[in-house]
């Protein structure tokens, strides 16, 4: 099949769209046929191949300097539905292709099966569970009909669920549980969002509601209604403050590898969605008090999720409250984006996409690290990593990389995005976001220096371990924290990536 | 012709939801049971007057897969109760599972 | 006032039900029959918008009394929905199971959940 | 004939439609629910029967007449059934099962 | 016209009592029957509202199929203790905000333009190449095959979800949240008689849904009802999750539409599209073998994970 669909890539351009969206889908049928016995090795050389259309993707986007659109089917919307990569659809498909290739080769220790040995659960549904949260992924980078983007957020609620329960200890059920009613009451809400634009412009065309919308005089009530609604929806799935109560048990609790995709990935396939919302469907309503409100609710979970971070007894826990953090810098982009010119809200949103992909691939690498850890001592409590430095140095040296990419120093991803979105801040005014983010940076600081300070204390004391986990697991962290720290020094050419499709957007044009 | 069938189809939908009422009293779950069973024949009765009434000839299909479904669903709620324990008392809060 | 615009208001109040028993039931079960009767509402209203787009276009004659789009969305809806309290009562009951309850109560927001031994 | 035809039909459903009335006031009314239980399955299945009997004369087709027909059989046989099986659930467990086991062989 | 507006005035005053008796009961078992009561009136809603696609799926899916599943969890359910939840003045404060957000909605609703906008003009004259003549089919197949095939696909990562709760000794064996009744004279008839009629039934359904009401998700919900029926009856086994056979079997279906989706590209120049002249014998291909996959997932959503038998 690869080479048919290579081939078709290569001679058929404008069909390039169709691999990152049915690659996954298609490794996911078939590795029900095959089985949990072979699908981990079988699934690994997919995992490139997505990497690849992705990159494919990329370079088409780059030479065209313009968004490429598709019709499915041949049918035009509003009747039929569209797919379109812009520069967020680009960031999010490599994003994704990237760490779902990571977590793949470190999962083939945990759920790897021997050659000649049974099938197992934890081996089948993982694999089976993480394609379908890869397969979401890529569709809602990918799609531009509301209806369709609800069902790729299906596919991923439904593949991510499960994920977390892979244990099977009654914690992470109920954490399971949780997540999965929350992600549902999201679910519900935003389908109910779409229904009120259908019924008010007859379609679900993102592109077509937004002329709709934009040629308006005035908003009329169910838009309005309908955005919130939305919004909310899709704040539960993100899990921005104060909708978050269902993530740190969920990530806390899940396999590592699950929790680095659930962390990294898939509360970002939401956020996206948040963003396609408000830039591309209804920028000229982002003024004002909706901006304001995402932005203060960022704020209060970077300082509600670093505090809380600080006070954590175990590692893994502590990485999930870092999450709840980091994902309130991702909301500072709205208030930021809407009070400046088209030029400065175009790197707000490069700095927000450019922040959304170092926290993807620090934080993957600090919980595949963190899971090692867990693994070779039998236990996650941070006052007892006395001497883990001096038995796992590459962990630890992972984790920590992770950690200073988190933190924003330079030369790291974060301190590019935060360059980039203080400019607009001191430029407007608004020196309260710049405050924001330096308090976080602080709390940040704080309670990974608690986590240094206990891994490198008893440097002499080696702990005994009970296994020690593989080199090329400790390598795949270290990459992952690697390419986060470094991901600052990405030329600007390749930033303007982001920037394509974003140009001529007026924020705010309402009066 | 077609009013009166609309009016038989509202009369009939109206008496058997009057039949909700032991929904609410119970006092058994089978007897609920009963209220919905009586509420789905009702239904169908009420589909094909309004099929007949209107000329829809696909309302007598889902009339059947309502009668279909419904058969069903009280197959599952005795397949429930019989497990579950195999005499509901006058009580109808679910006992605790012992096995 | 017509049967259509009734059942719009139908949509909307189930909404609000749902909502109310899905923040304040403590059984989960309930929770998911909530959850069950938010999804009827928003895919009623799904239906009234199909039937309001078609009725404007059966009065001028066309033959056509509804919007196929609305209503082909719907039947995926339900599919999905279907889907969704499959998996929600599958995790129930694993839940009840192995750890004896069916709410979520005991556990709430804790910031740091009683302490979880080693995985073995 | 076709007068006579739609007097037929406002009969029966007429009928039939009394006898969900009379069902639903079984159900309210009997004691127990095993009274209840056998009210409800003869009335709601006569019911039903007659409804269909007086819609066989609008319909324009033999097969949307066979159509109805099969409903009110299907109705019919799931109505017995359970009937039976409900029976059967809400004796007490120390008596005999006995409706279930004389129920029709296959 | 006013008569059916009585109808419609009944029917919406018994769904809205029924959505109240659904939460406010304190029985769960109550709460549940009540459920299965609300779709029922819900289908004959969606008739009133001209959909009887979605009535049909409603009746097959919404009531029937969800209906039992909820009550094999009632039945399994340990007594709720009375109590728990929320405080009381907690709780009228969440019952305001949620009147305050049904009467927001219902503003809207009333609010919405009129005249309402509307797609049906423009199904309506891009139907005649997909070859069928039910709206909803053609825009299902063809206008949104998109939705239709992810849609077939979520339902695979569902049931990993469900068959993942299951012990790990308990791998390779049979689903085992469907409870056989105790033999029983009565249903082993109903389960000997009910299923061919009903499979006759879900087989017209897919067929007729071409060009008349119905189509794979009824007609797949009613072979799956017929399927546990049998099982509860105890005259069939499910099978056990690691059968080959049963996994091809679950992927055949989505696997054919990407194939057919993907020969689209070469033939009539986009994924999913379908070619002049073929477009109705290769809706109705797809039709048939989704019916099949989407059957024996619904089924074994209902059947739970693997269990070790006693």
């Amino acid at each position: 099949m690869s080479p048919a669909w290579l081939a078709g890539a290569l001679d058929l351009g404008g069909d390039l769209l169709v691999v990152p969206l049915m690659l996954p889908v298609v490794g996911l049928l078939l590795g029900l046929g095959l089985g949990g016995r072979h699908l981990g090795r079988v699934a690994l050389p997919l995992m490139v191949l997505g990497l690849a259309a992705a990159l494919a993707v990329a370079a088409a986007v780059f030479k065209a300097g313009a968004p490429l659109h598709y019709a499915l089917g041949g049918w035009a919307p509003p009747l039929g539905v569209s797919l379109k990569a812009d520069g967020l659809s680009v960031v999010l498909l490599l994003t994704s292709a990237l760490v779902v290739l990571a977590v793949g080769i470190y999962a083939q220790r945990p759920f790897g099966v021997a050659p000649g040995a049974v099938e197992t659960r934890s081996s089948l549904a993982f694999w089976m569970l993480l394609l379908g949260v890869w397969s979401g992924l890529n569709t809602v980078a990918l799609g531009q009909d509301l209806f369709t983007l609800f069902v790729a957020l299906e596919l991923l609620t439904f593949s991510a669920v499960p994920l977390v329960a892979l244990d099977g200890r009654a914690e992470t059920l109920a954490a399971a549980l949780r997540y999965l009613l929350f992600a549902l009451l999201g679910s519900v809400l935003y389908l109910l969002g779409a229904v009120l634009f259908y019924g008010t412009y007859g379609t679900l065309d993102i592109a077509l509601l937004a002329a709709a919308i934009g040629g308006a005089d005035a908003v009329p009530a169910p838009v309005l209604a309908a955005a919130s609604l939305m919004t909310v929806g899709l704040l539960a799935k993100t899990a921005l403050f104060p909708l978050h109560l269902w993530l740190p048990p969920a990530h806390a609790g899940a396999p590592p590898a699950a929790s680095a995709v659930l962390s990294a990935l898939v509360v970002k396939g939401s956020f996206f969605l948040i963003l396609r919302i408000w830039f591309d469907l209804m920028p000229m309503l982002l003024t004002g008090m909706a901006a304001q409100i995402l932005g203060a609710l960022g704020v209060a979970a970077i300082l509600y999720g670093g505090l809380l971070a600080l006070r954590q007894a175990r590692l893994k826990l502590l990485v999930a409250y870092s999450t709840l953090a980091q994902l309130g810098y991702l909301f500072l982009i709205f208030p930021l984006a809407a009070t400046s010119d088209p030029a400065g809200s175009t790197d707000v949103v490069t700095g927000g996409m450019l922040h959304l992909v170092s926290h993807a691939l620090a934080k993957a690498g600090m919980f595949l690290a963190a899971g090692l850890i867990a693994a070779s001592l039998g236990q996650d409590q941070i006052s007892a990593l006395g001497g883990i430095a001096r038995a796992l140095p590459i962990t630890v040296l992972a984790f920590g990389l992770g950690g200073l990419a988190l933190m924003g120093l330079e030369p790291s991803g974060a301190y590019l995005a935060k360059s980039l979105l203080d400019g607009p801040a001191a430029a407007s005014g608004q020196w309260w976001w710049g405050l924001a983010m330096q308090a976080g940076g602080l709390l940040t600081a704080a309670y990974l220096i608690r986590v240094f300070y206990h891994a490198l204390a008893g440097f002499s004391h080696p702990p005994s371990l009970k296994s020690r986990p593989a080199r090329y697991q400790e390598l795949v962290a270290l990459a992952l924290a690697l390419g986060a720290l470094l991901l600052g020094l990405l030329p600007a050419e390749l930033l303007g990536l982001v920037a394509i499709g974003r140009s001529g957007v007026e924020l705010g044009g309402l009066p | 012709m077609t009013e009166l069938l609309l009016a038989a189809a509202t009369f009939v939908l109206g008496t058997v939801a009057l039949g909700l009422v032991r929904i609410l009293r119970g006092p058994t779950n089978a007897d609920r049971m009963l209220a919905a069973q009586l509420l789905g024949t009702g239904g169908v009765a009420a589909l094909l007057l309004l099929g007949v009434a209107t000329g829809t000839s696909a309302l007598a299909e889902v009339a059947l897969l309502l009668a279909l479904l419904a058969a069903f669903a009280s197959v599952a709620f005795v397949s429930g109760t019989v497990s579950r324990d195999r005499a509901p008392g006058p009580d109808s809060e679910p006992e605790r599972d012992s096995g | 006032m017509s049967g259509v615009t009734l059942f719009g208001l139908c949509g909307a109040a189930l909404v609000g039900l749902g909502l109310y028993g899905l923040i304040c039931h403590p059984g989960v079960l309930r929770k998911i029959l909530a959850f069950n009767l938010i999804g009827s509402g928003v895919f009623l209203l799904f239906g009234v918008i199909a039937k309001r787009g078609g009725g404007a276009l059966a009065a001028a004659g066309t033959g056509i009394d509804s919007d196929p789009i609305p209503q082909a969305l719907v039947i995926t809806g339900l599919v999905v929905a279907f889907a969704a309290t499959a998996i929600a009562v599958a995790l129930l009951l694993r839940l009840v199971e192995v750890g004896g309850r069916g709410t979520l109560e005991d556990q709430a927001p804790a910031s740091n959940p009683p302490h979880q031994g080693p995985k073995p | 004939m076709s007068l006579l035809l739609d007097l037929f039909t406002v009969i029966a459903v007429a009928l039939g439609a009394l006898f969900f009335l009379a069902g639903t006031v079984g159900l309210l009314r009997f004691p127990d629910t095993l009274t209840r239980l056998h009210a409800l399955t003869k009335a709601d299945n006569l019911g039903l029967g007659l409804i269909v009997a007086g819609l066989l004369p609008q319909v324009d087709s033999v097969v949307a007449g066979l159509g109805l027909i099969a409903v009110w059989l299907l109705a019919l046989l799931a109505g017995a059934t359970v009937g039976q099986l409900l029976a059967g659930a809400v004796r007490p467990p120390g008596s005999s099962r006995g409706p279930d086991d004389e129920g029709p062989r296959a | 016209m006013s008569m059916a507006l009585a109808v419609d005035a009944g029917l919406a005053l018994l769904i809205l009592g029924l959505g109240l008796w659904i939460i406010a009961v304190r029985s769960s078992f109550a709460a549940v029957v009540g459920f299965i009561t609300y779709g029922l009136v819900l289908a004959l809603v969606w008739v009133r509202l001209a959909a009887v696609d979605v009535a049909m799926t409603e009746a097959a899916l919404g009531a029937g199929l969800t209906g039992v599943l909820l009550l094999g969890a009632a039945a399994r359910l340990p007594a709720e203790a009375p109590g728990g939840g929320p405080s009381a003045g907690l709780r009228v404060l969440v019952a305001v905000l949620c009147a305050l957000v049904a009467a927001a909605l219902a503003a809207v609703v009333l609010s919405l333009p009129e005249p309402a906008p509307s797609l049906a003009p423009l199904v309506a004259e891009n139907l005649p190449p997909t070859g069928v003549k039910n709206p909803v089919t053609g825009v299902l197949l063809a206008h949104r095959a998109i939705d239709t095939l992810l849609e077939t696909v979520v339902l695979i990562p569902a049931l990993i979800g469900v068959w993942a709760l299951a012990a790990d000794r308990a791998w390779g064996a049979r689903p085992g949240a469907l409870t056989p009744v105790p033999s029983s004279s009565a249903l082993t008839l109903l389960a000997q008689v009910l299923p061919p009629f009903g499979i006759l039934v879900g087989i017209h359904l897919v067929w007729a849904g071409a060009d008349e009401p119905g189509g794979k998700f009824q007609g797949a919900a009613v072979l799956a009802a017929m399927w546990v029926l049998v099982v509860m009856a105890g005259l069939a086994d499910l099978p056990k999750v690691t059968s080959r056979l049963m996994r091809y079997t679950l992927v055949l279906g989505p696997l054919v539409f990407v194939a057919i989706g993907l020969a689209g590209i070469w033939s009539a120049g986009a994924f999913l599209a379908l070619p002049e002249g073929y477009a109705k014998p290769l809706i109705v291909t797809i039709e048939v073998v989704l019916t099949l996959s989407v059957a024996l997932v619904l089924g074994l959503l209902l059947a739970g994970p693997p269990k070790e038998r006693a």
